[in-house]
């Protein structure tokens, strides 16, 4: 009972509790670091060094009115944002966070496919956001949203099917596992795959420079455009989640999860020290980083342009990718 | 005692959602009964052991076939009711009562079939040398069903064409 | 009787996919909505679906798990081809009521 | 139209407005677009949201005055509008401006055209999605505000000139500090072109798109930058020199294709020619007074002129009758550049996408004061 019931539930709790406490502390992280950028400051006024600010921002917004629309659905204008957060939050149930079995709830053997298929869930709360608020903005964002997604949903799928057919499996702790037997990262074996599932999940978070369902300089906001207090935190609280997501996939699958650098290398032995623990959140700390880096620096796709680069060049080169991993995989 | 349930919750759900598809005024809300219905049958086939298939049934249906259909029900913006002009030569009831009759004839089949002894498990005629339920359909597909396989990709080949073909604004 | 109700076979499944395939039927045969009638054909094809992997379990044999396979990329296909058959019927006739959908050629 | 096949869905063309209230149209403008999906099947441009009837109050204020309202103008811009203004009521009365207040308002005007195109730059550049070049050229744009607050005194609305020259010498020390400025800057463009220039996605933004033929944007009455981006040699400082140009080098950059990008680089390379007037005028600040002889009371006898400078948006002319019986202008009539550019509009978006809207607001640079005055 202890073992089956108890502890998977305590260990469900920590962890969203740990996630929704770091997604309120990644929008502290991505103001201070294009603040940085910027030659700003950033947040300062709330604590020291604007620390605070990530409580106090989420408290503003829970104590904002919260506004529907006169015409919406009222049913679907709410359900929307429920429908972006949840499956974020469901991904993290697969996510191998160290080494132990204590850092991660489930390891189930189609892992990677349940990441992909459950984040595939979210557009629905982006595509009902933009029709229930019955608003026009709102609704061009929507339908460039379910577009851009399932373009890109192809893209990253199929070159998924690349560190599969290395990993020789679709769990998330065999895949790491197969990295510490390789002794090598996939990162190093599969260096186009990570490029492109790095494109494919920044436009998938719908993240700069692909951030066109949002978009605030041309559709105002984009999809939450008539969203406002807690339901719009919601929707903020789903895109960092969803960051924090494909910085650990990326991580997993590419850069050992939780393994230390050069897994096979005796004389870096000491580095087994760290806990395993560390060693990921260090790494995924990295990507996040590259994301609000990015952020930062480029201008903004358009969409047309957009679902081009998605079609006629991701899609192509993941299935190259698949052809020359298969062939290779034979040949050795 | 979880299976059962598992199995009634779900069934439930299942049926209740489905029915609400079919009966739902507005278009969009039929197509969020019907990714929830499709969700729940996802979670039936965990429990039945197939992860491989829940996991497909997420991707496929919901990630993929349902978005469709929500994104043609946004671009078909309707501002009247669908439902409005009626042909007169309609038969709705006629129609539920074969609907009905398919449901009898359904029944009668079940509790004919299963009236009498349950066959065994024939286990032994397909013996896959892999584990694990993903291992094993991709050992069969690639194997004994290799030739419908391919006509799969084929015919999604050609679906994809009559697609495109079809969207195109010169008809 | 208790055991029948508690005990889940093969039986119990195949029960649910021939409600789910009549919810199905009726949606087929009563709704004019064309989008709403493709809807309820992926209901009929789930209920198919449920009674080839609750047999597939009962005989241990992965068949039925593959024949789902197909099934769900039959649907793909099905989806793809029938929401552009009706994109393009709306751009002519801007209706997706079955019932004037009553002439081959416009 | 009648042979094209129907568009998709034609009953249901989307019908948005685009502002007044927008993030990117730059104040009040409101473009009502037609969209088909996203591509703009036709735009109308409704202007006139923050008029305040500055010409017509121009007919209550003497002369002096009105200096003041033509801050209100272009307000990213006030020096150029003062300049423009005094220029023309002294090209009225023909009195003659000392050298030095001359060089001055040379420094004044180009110092403003900086600020603009950095105002213009990061602006266009958020526009588009670089939300860091924004603050970079706001940063350099308050070095320029910080030079003007020690000139005369304000930040935004100047009211620098005088009619006969200039209301104050500039302060010790302040030659210095525009040279020091000139040289911080030089460093800032080469920044931003190294964030923008080369970079894919802004060359993918920009290049084809809003392309116009010389011969399309003189039809259309183009002015500044969104002319000569089509390669039509037109720069008033050249053409009809005023203040202390003829006196200065400098190059008028010209583009070739006539697209956003080229307009971008016209831009960053009036930095540069701009950077090299006010050095050249710094040099050679000649000495004396900075007021000419004007009489207490300004009343031009009766006539009319037009004058014309070349703004950071265009060509802005002042158009001025006087009766030569009361203190104020008969009528006053501002050619504004911003509302000339504006025409270009309709014409550039059309079948562009929604996206490329706002950039193409951002390419001719509006400020919405000016247009609507």
């Amino acid at each position: 009972m202890i073992d089956t019931v108890i502890i998977p539930l305590l260990k469900i709790a920590v962890l969203l509790n740990a996630v929704l406490v770091s997604v309120t502390f990644m929008t502290l992280l991505e103001r201070k670091v294009i603040a940085w950028a910027q030659s700003r400051l950033g947040p300062m006024r709330v604590g020291p060094y604007g620390v605070l600010q990530a409580i106090a921002d989420p408290i503003k917004l829970i104590l904002k009115e919260d506004i529907t629309p006169a015409r919406a659905d009222k049913w679907m204008f709410t359900l929307a944002p429920i429908l972006s957060l949840v499956p974020a939050l469901i991904v993290f149930s697969v996510v191998p966070f160290g080494g132990d079995e204590l850092f991660y709830i489930t390891d189930i053997n189609v892992g990677l496919l349940f990441i992909i298929s459950v984040t595939s869930i979210g557009v629905y709360g982006i595509i009902l956001a933009g029709w229930a608020s019955n608003s026009k903005y709102p609704l061009l964002a929507s339908l460039r949203a379910s577009a851009q997604l399932i373009s890109y949903e192809i893209a990253v799928t199929m070159t998924l099917v690349s560190v599969t057919l290395t990993a020789g499996t679709l769990s998330m702790v065999g895949i790491v596992e197969a990295q510490q037997e390789a002794g090598l990262w996939f990162g190093f074996v599969q260096p186009v795959a990570f490029v492109l599932v790095l494109i494919g999940g920044l436009a998938e978070t719908n993240r700069a420079p692909f951030d066109m369902p949002e978009a605030e300089q041309e559709l105002t906001g984009g999809f939450h455009t008539e969203y406002s207090g807690m339901r719009f935190a919601l929707f903020f609280l789903a895109e960092y989640a969803n960051m924090i997501v494909i910085a650990a996939v990326v991580t997993v699958l590419f850069w050992g999860g939780w393994l230390r650098p050069f897994p096979s290398v005796e004389i870096l032995g000491f580095l087994d020290l760290i806990p395993s623990w560390i060693w990921f959140f260090g790494k995924m700390f990295v990507f996040l980083y590259l994301f609000i880096w990015i952020r930062a620096t480029l201008p903004r796709y358009r969409y047309d342009q957009l679902m081009r680069i998605g079609w006629k060049v991701l899609i192509p080169v993941a299935i190259a990718n698949i052809v020359v991993t298969g062939v290779v995989k034979v040949l050795l | 005692m979880g299976e059962t349930i598992a199995f009634y919750v779900l069934s439930f759900l299942i049926l209740s959602l489905a029915i609400m598809v079919v009966t739902a005024r507005n278009t969009v809300h039929s197509v969020i009964f019907l990714v929830m219905s499709f969700l729940c049958v996802a979670v039936l086939y965990v429990v039945l052991r197939a992860e491989f298939l829940a996991v497909i049934q997420v991707l496929v249906y919901a990630g993929g076939i349902v978005v469709l259909y929500l994104f043609v029900v946004m671009l078909v913006n309707l501002s009247g009711e669908p439902e409005a002009h009626e042909d007169p030569r309609r038969l709705g009831l006629t129609g539920l009562a074969l609907a009905g009759a398919v449901l009898l004839e359904l029944a009668g089949i079940v509790v004919y079939s299963y009236s009498r002894e349950p066959s065994a498990p024939v286990a032994g005629a397909a013996a896959s040398p892999v584990q694990g339920n993903v291992e094993q359909i991709g050992w069969l597909l690639y194997t004994d069903y290799l030739i419908p396989f391919e006509v799969a990709s084929v015919l999604l080949l050609v679906a994809m064409v009559g697609a495109i073909v079809l969207a195109r604004r010169e008809l | 009787m208790i055991d029948t109700i508690l005990e889940i076979t093969p039986a119990h499944y195949t029960i649910l996919s021939a409600a789910l395939f009549s919810i199905g039927v009726v949606g087929v045969l009563v709704r004019r909505n064309i989008i709403i009638i493709f809807m309820a054909i992926e209901l009929m094809l789930n209920a198919v679906n449920i009674n080839l992997v609750a047999h597939a379990r009962q005989l241990e044999n992965m068949v039925g798990q593959v024949f789902v396979v197909f099934i769900i990329a039959v649907a793909a296909a099905e989806a793809a081809v029938g929401l552009g058959i009706i994109l393009a019927f709306f751009r002519n006739k801007e209706t997706v009521n079955i019932d004037e959908m009553n002439v081959m050629r416009w | 139209m009648s042979n094209e096949p129907a568009p998709i869905f034609d009953t249901d063309e989307l019908v948005i407005n685009m502002g007044p209230q927008h993030p990117s149209t730059h104040g009040v403008l409101r473009i009502v677009l037609r969209l088909d999906g996203e591509r703009v099947r036709d735009a109308d441009v409704v202007v006139g949201y923050i008029h305040r009837g500055i010409e017509k109050l121009t007919e209550n204020r003497d002369w002096t005055q009105i200096i003041l309202l033509t801050d209100r103008m272009d307000y990213v811009a006030a020096a150029s509008s003062n300049l423009g203004y005094c220029e023309t009521v002294e090209k009225l009365m023909e009195v003659e401006v000392p050298r030095r207040a001359k060089y001055i308002r040379t420094i004044l005007a180009e110092l403003q055209r900086v600020a603009s195109h950095c105002l213009w730059l990061g602006t266009h550049a958020m526009d588009i999605g670089a939300m860091t070049v924004f603050l970079y050229a706001f940063r350099e744009r308050e070095l320029i505000l910080d030079l003007f607050e020690e000139y005369c005194g304000a930040r935004l609305t100047y009211n620098s000139m005088r009619i006969g020259g200039l209301p104050l010498d500039i302060p010790t020390g302040w030659d210095r500090k525009v040279r020091a400025f000139c040289d911080v800057m030089d460093s800032k463009i080469q920044e931003y072109e190294e964030l923008l220039t080369n970079n894919r996605i802004w060359l993918e933004r920009t290049r084809g798109i809003g392309v116009i033929s010389g011969q399309e944007a003189t039809a259309l009455g183009l002015c500044g930058p969104p002319l000569r981006g089509s390669g039509v040699y037109r720069d008033v400082r050249k053409d009809e020199p005023y203040a202390a140009y003829d006196e200065f080098d400098f190059d008028v950059p010209l583009g070739t294709n006539g697209d956003t990008y080229d307009r971008y680089l016209i831009r960053l390379e009036e930095f540069r020619q701009s950077l090299r007037i006010v050095r050249q005028a710094i040099d050679g600040l000649p000495d004396g007074p900075v007021m000419g002889k004007v009489p207490r009371l300004i009343k031009p006898k009766a006539g009319e002129t037009y004058h014309a400078i070349e703004s950071p948006k265009g060509e802005l002319g002042y158009f001025i009758v006087s009766d030569g019986r009361s203190t104020n202008p008969y009528r006053l009539r501002v050619r504004p550049p911003s509302f000339c550019n504006l025409q270009g509009l309709k014409p550039l978006v059309i079948g562009h996408l929604v996206a490329d809207v706002v950039a193409l607001i951002g390419t001719i640079d509006i400020v919405l004061g000016e247009v609507d005055r």
